[in-house]
């Protein structure tokens, strides 16, 4: 940096290691590296490769959302159809190719452009009537389940899409989305590469694109923004059909991992993906936040989902323990955070 | 036990009236189990020319409010389920003191005279859960979870219950988060690679059952699946030997039966049953028979 | 300002010739809901003048310039810039004509770095297609530099702009504006926070873009900070105009009494010096003010 | 209004009855009459006497929630314990009263005192630790959870109170909380009768005390209301033991209403509150809002779930047409409030 | 001021007598994180007497303010209140003490109705027990009178504060802390946004606080505001105190040179007068100035 102001009388002190902690990830990392020994030390199956590869592939896909919530969060706005569209997007391609036979990769194009169209709605309903987002996009929500269900239910006579292994090229689809590859004896999920692009790619555009400025900006203070000239419509819009396209990436990854999505898929998980970016580290007020905190918010609640199971707990608990457990680790993370603002 | 006064009124005009039937059951919607007996009771109401109208609610306050919507709606017979039976006391008392007749599906065979519906069609929870667990003694199964895809679910919880008292042995409950496959296969394969000496997977719905037979193979246990419901996959999957068998509580037949209960109550003044339960199931499809059973699950209503 | 500064204003028309005019209003007005916060003010911003606008508190100066900074649009009236008739949709569209803007509430991000607000909507990237990045250093830099050059010292420009000093934070509004304006400059009682010495290097830069042949428009209650760099004075009342003076018809006193309602003072003046004693300061500076 | 200044030039004009237009419920009072004069004209039932008993009992109990969740959304914070807070207070009852044979009415207060205290908890926590409600509050919403499920299986080996009608002064809290008066034909529920006291108690907190004051306050710019020397701690633990006192509430409601109560009575309701407190105009962000809109919220969304119900529409597109019609019902109250505010 | 004054002040202690320190403050330092805010700052504020605090921007002057107003705790030193060591754990706490603030960024909620922000934390109510209620229509008519007499003639109380321009918003700020101070009035940069005449009240408030026997503290980057109603003058630089002087042993000329850094303001006069000639009336006026 060439601003640096080191001689400063008025700074108290600084070094470039405790620099590194003022990122807004830092607590969140801690939080979940003391998740990860606590249950490493108390349970023998959890830091096994086969292990790592089950909470690994749990939180995959729930991070590829939260980390595309959390942008549409730091831009200032909700997105409650999130989880609706995951069940969406897989049923039209399950629809589209046991059904009627269409080509599988033209299903799935169809079901990207569907997926965009509803986002582009979701946007502009936003913007042009001034509701807030949380209420637009509950009712899309509430449609997409609806048509998720009856349509499916319509179509096809089922509530779930049964016999999509047998569909034409179906293989080369899995390739993409639904294999898994072995590395040191445990299965690595398409889907946990899928989620660690996702971060990189969310995390570069936040901090070094124009993009990434006015996504701050547009969260932080939207009219400010507005008067300054950053385009607050297009950004708006742009970050809800990422939303929605985020939603098409891991209904494709359910469909073809698990080769079945059923008429409610999704349905409740909207809550998690803002949990998880809350966990990592972003206010729900907007402006404020980070893609990789994100990411490792969703590592977190992955790894306490699946970590309470190895722990063998009463599982009627579970829910006590994950709300516990969440708790900690945001408390944590609050604390790192402060500690390092006062030490760096 | 037969409350059939207000029914003559329904016998007279027969010929004329449209009936109309409120099915109202505790499902959540897009369950598939669900889906059939609603599949089944408007199967009935398209072959008998009637109306029937389905609705559900989990809540026992909900779906008592959607009992009290349809006698104010003044339909000519219910059919209900009664998985929390006090919470529908008031409700379907109420409903049968202004005439309109109540039959019960599914679960509350113990309260139906009480409250004086007609009769009851299904079976417990208990009593498919209790065939599964025998099924699975005879098998030799020792240690078993059973995937519970909705906390607090008392179908759900009864069902697994049951398994629990005819099995003998161990058998755990396992939460799961029913709307992401992912994290249920997941999560069954975390239990399975914590706790090896697990030989049994009972899953409490046909899609669960199917991500439970991946969870199995990718921890790499030894485990069998067996599972409640039907669907294309689980037959497909009974055949290939993956999943050792399906219980088939028919929940086409609940449904089905109980808007003819109703009809041949409002047509004929018959009370079915004779104020004795009748039970729709359960049935086992295994290797054996799975053949036969594909056709109609590929239809959605097995 | 900096060499980078041509770079960035390419796609903005150079400052037209001095003396035309860039921006008429004509019986231009706004309401807000009910509210009639401006009615009927005609005037010009021209090129190589400085227009100053004066009034009381809530007489609708900050609305008026907020019409043409794009930020609110007109109700009533024509508003034609380079003679055409325009609504500016957005405050975008006005900065792509060269209309920079200090707001009175300043328009920035509290949460975000001082360097990322200076540039907000206006980034500096390098690199091609889908990898053009930002230029973090150079933007990093030249903040600093601009800010210096404004007497400000910040500690560091990472710092969220929320933390600055009410002060500091006006000064990167400014610095900001002038850095990106092109032809028009607009800036809202700019020197309200600031001290002396700041004061005077942003009426320095006001005179400095007037010479460089920009139109400014200049809002400020202070007429020691007004007469100075002042080409034309149009005065607003209650919403109304009451007038556009050019600077030959007008003193500093003259000026001092049109502003602060020049009856109504002269009479505070007096109050005071009844209610404190004649010779009281305070009742002194006021009667030098106005007369 | 001694301050009514008519003769102002800079106000356009103004009328006593336009004035009345300016209310922030204005929009959802349209909005509600709507829909109250479409469901009774599409159906016969909707408007008869045992309809309206029907819709207003589903309404009352989400009202008396969204009342005092809109209080708190105006006070700038959520509270996701909520829904399973009635749960919770229910399930205390059962099982003291079936179980331990306590005496009702000190089963009542005991779960009364633990409902305030879990709100004290929340509200202590949120402000001691600066974490944002939504995840605090999540945390106790798991922890409530998972006691309402483990606890009651534990203690009683079901998930479900039975046999409630049986404990002895049964009658006497029935009568308090489950009682229903037969008006014109209709059954009005208890709960009907304390939605419209909770509605007016809280309409005149918010408008016409201190508190009300400080309510919008902490809620709009919460450092203002700090530096201006309002009592933020105070206020918001007080808020928060608020929402939980009408958590218990609805507990009572729905336990002396149907006799029972289950382990997961009320999860996932905390956001259908929040959802009705919106739809009657509280801002997302806080400090704007109003109890009456909340209630109105709550009677929108009761009239359109039983109104499809009464329809007879196919219930697989239930949720498509409720969020088809939340979105109209906000949409028109946007559009009142919008004309009401050039209008007055 | 109204008569409902009193009423409203009556658990606060009547103002001390003239001269006598109600606030000390002894080495007092503020950090934000690493960042050094204010450091070994030494002054008193006493009955009946007006402290001006000078300073660059971001000198350190709101940090101070806020330290005595309760709005931030100390990091370093003593604060004494009528001679006892206190912490002030809150603004609340402040105010209960008759320590009443105007703060630079006003602390006005912005979708609030302007008489519901002017009474805010202090409401005046009637009625007993459980239906104590708020007495609205005194409550604005106040608000009303007391704005009018700061020369801000509201169309509507009710107006959301947001709505407000910038000075009508300060005017209502400080006639709150007029209103409800009670021994010691705060007061950072109050006139920096208002009108000739608006300020000129302001100055009156100050010097008939201090006239009642009300300590001031008064912020501003005006010497011709500070000059006549200071009787100390209290200057920062980047953080530090550079002493505390009684008006006796300064002259306005000294102030105003102080105030704007005295050779760095000379330097950049001579600067402009080089850039834009010597007769350049921005120069003219900033020498004039310094001189
Ligand atoms: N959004 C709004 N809604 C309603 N009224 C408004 C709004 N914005 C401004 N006003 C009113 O319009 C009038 C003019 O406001 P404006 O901000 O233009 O004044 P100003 O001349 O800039 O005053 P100041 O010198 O105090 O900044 C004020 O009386 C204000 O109350
Ligand atoms: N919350 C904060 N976090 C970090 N730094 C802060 C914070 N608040 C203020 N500062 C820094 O402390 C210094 C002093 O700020 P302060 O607001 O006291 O200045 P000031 O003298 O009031 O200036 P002005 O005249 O511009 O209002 C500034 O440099 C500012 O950047
Ligand atoms: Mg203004
Ligand atoms: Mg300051």
């Amino acid at each position: 940096m060439t601003t640096a102001t080191v001689t400063d009388e008025r700074i108290a002190r600084t070094s470039t290691v405790t620099k590194l902690l003022k990122r807004p990830e830092i607590g969140a990392l801690v939080a979940a590296i003391v998740i990860f020994v606590f249950f490493a030390a108390t349970t023998s199956v959890f830091a096994t490769a086969p292990g790592a590869s089950t909470w690994l592939r749990g939180a995959s896909t729930i991070g590829i959302m939260a980390v595309a919530v959390a942008l549409l969060m730091i831009g200032g706005e909700f997105d409650l159809s999130a989880g609706a569209m995951t069940g969406f997007t897989g049923l039209i391609v399950g629809v589209l190719t046991t059904e009627y036979g269409l080509n599988i990769w033209a299903a799935i194009l169809v079901s990207l452009a569907l997926a965009l169209l509803v986002g582009f709605i979701n946007g502009v309903l936003v913007m042009k009537t001034g509701l807030p987002s949380f209420i637009v996009t509950l009712g899309t929500f509430f449609v997409l389940q609806g048509i998720d269900l009856a349509g499916t239910k319509a179509l096809i006579g089922q509530v779930a899409i049964q016999g999509m292994s047998n569909v034409p090229y179906y293989d080369s689809a899995k390739k993409v989305f639904g294999s898994a590859a072995d590395i040191g004896g445990g299965l690595v999920y398409a889907s946990v590469f899928w989620w660690l692009a996702v971060t990189a790619i969310a995390t570069w555009v936040l901090l070094r694109t124009r993009t990434g400025n006015w996504i701050f900006s547009v969260g932080g203070q939207q009219t400010a923004a507005r008067q300054i000239g950053v385009p607050v419509f297009k950004t708006k819009v742009g970050l809800f059909m990422t939303t929605a396209g985020a939603g098409w990436l891991v209904g494709m990854l359910l469909l073809f991992t698990t080769s079945t999505v059923q008429s409610n898929t999704g349905v409740g998980q909207e809550f998690i993906y803002i949990i998880c970016a809350v966990v990592g580290g972003c206010l729900m007020t907007g402006g404020y936040g980070s893609a990789i905190g994100a990411a490792l918010g969703a590592l977190i609640y992955g790894m306490v989902n699946q970590g309470i199971v190895y722990s063998g707990w009463d599982n009627n608990w579970l829910k006590a323990f994950l709300g516990v457990m969440l708790l900690g680790a945001v408390l944590l993370n609050e604390w790192v955070r402060k500690r390092a603002e006062t030490a760096r | 036990a037969c409350s059939g006064t207000g029914s003559d009124s329904g016998t007279a005009d027969t010929a004329k009236k449209d009936y109309t039937y409120a099915v109202i059951t505790h499902g959540a919607p897009g369950d598939a189990f669900w889906d059939r007996v609603k599949s089944g009771a408007e199967q009935a109401g398209k072959d008998y020319g009637v109306k029937v109208e389905y609705s559900s609610d989990a809540d026992p306050a909900k779906q008592s409010q959607l009992i009290d919507g349809a006698v104010a709606d003044k339909v000519d017979g219910i059919v209900v389920s009664m998985a929390n039976p006090d919470g529908l006391e008031a409700s379907v008392k109420k409903a049968v003191a202004a005439g309109v007749p109540v039959i019960t599906i599914n679960s509350g065979v113990d309260k139906f005279k009480d409250f004086g519906a007609i009769t009851h069609i299904g079976q417990t929870e208990t009593i498919a859960g209790q065939a599964v667990g025998e099924k699975l003694k005879a098998d030799g199964s020792k240690n078993a979870i059973c995937v519970i895809q909705e906390a607090g679910n008392v179908g759900l919880e009864e069902r697994c219950k049951a398994v629990a008292e005819t099995m003998g042995g161990k058998v755990e409950n396992l939460q799961v988060d029913g709307t992401d496959d992912n994290a249920v296969s997941a999560t069954i394969t975390s239990k399975l690679q914590s706790e090896t000496g697990i030989d049994t997977v009972v899953t409490l719905g046909g899609q669960y059952a199917i991500d439970a037979v991946s969870a199995v193979k990718d921890s790499g246990s030894k485990a069998k699946v067996a599972t409640f419901d039907l669907s294309e996959d689980v037959i497909k999957d009974i055949q290939a030997g993956t999943i050792l068998f399906a219980v088939d509580q028919q929940p086409y037949v609940q449904g089905f039966m109980g808007v003819t209960g109703l009809y041949l109550k409002s047509i004929n003044g018959n009370d079915i049953g004779g104020g004795q339960p009748i039970n729709s199931g359960p049935a086992f499809i295994t290797k054996e028979n799975a053949d036969a059973v594909l056709k109609f699950a590929a239809n959605g209503t097995r | 300002m900096s060499d980078k500064k041509t770079e960035q204003a390419t796609n903005v028309a150079a400052p037209a010739a001095a003396g035309t005019a860039v921006i008429e209003v004509k019986d231009i007005g706004k309401r807000y809901g009910n509210i009639i916060a401006l009615s009927d003010v005609s005037t010009s911003v021209r090129a190589g003048e400085v227009t100053c606008v004066l009034g009381d508190n809530g007489a609708g100066k900050s609305t008026f310039i907020k019409i043409l900074a794009g930020a609110h649009e007109h109700s009533d009236g024509d508003l034609l810039i380079d003679g055409q008739a325009t609504t500016l949709s957005s405050p975008r569209a006005a900065l792509e004509l060269g209309i920079a803007t200090v707001y009175q509430d300043l328009a920035v991000v509290p949460l975000m770095p001082v360097w990322r607000n200076f540039f907000l909507g206006s980034e500096i990237t390098k690199g091609f297609g889908p990898f053009k990045k930002l230029d973090v250093d150079e933007m990093k830099r030249i903040t600093k530099d601009e800010l210096a050059a404004m007497g400000i010292d910040l500690r560091d420009v990472e710092q969220p702009i929320g933390t600055l000093s009410g002060g500091e934070r006006q000064c990167v509004a400014i610095a900001r504006a002038v850095y990106f304006g092109a032809r028009v400059l607009i800036l809202d009682e700019p020197t309200a926070a600031l001290g002396v010495k700041q004061s005077g290097v942003v009426l320095k830069y006001i005179a400095k873009a007037r010479d460089r042949g920009l139109g400014v428009v200049f809002i400020t209650h202070n007429p020691h900070h007004a007469y100075p760099v002042g080409d034309r004075f149009m005065l607003l009342r209650r919403g109304k105009s009451m007038g556009d003076f050019p600077k030959a018809e007008m003193t500093l006193e003259e000026l001092t009494s049109m502003m602060a309602g020049g009856a109504e003072l002269e009479s505070l003046a007096h109050e005071l010096e009844k209610t404190m004693g004649a010779d009281s300061e305070i009742a002194q500076t006021m009667k030098a003010d106005v007369t």
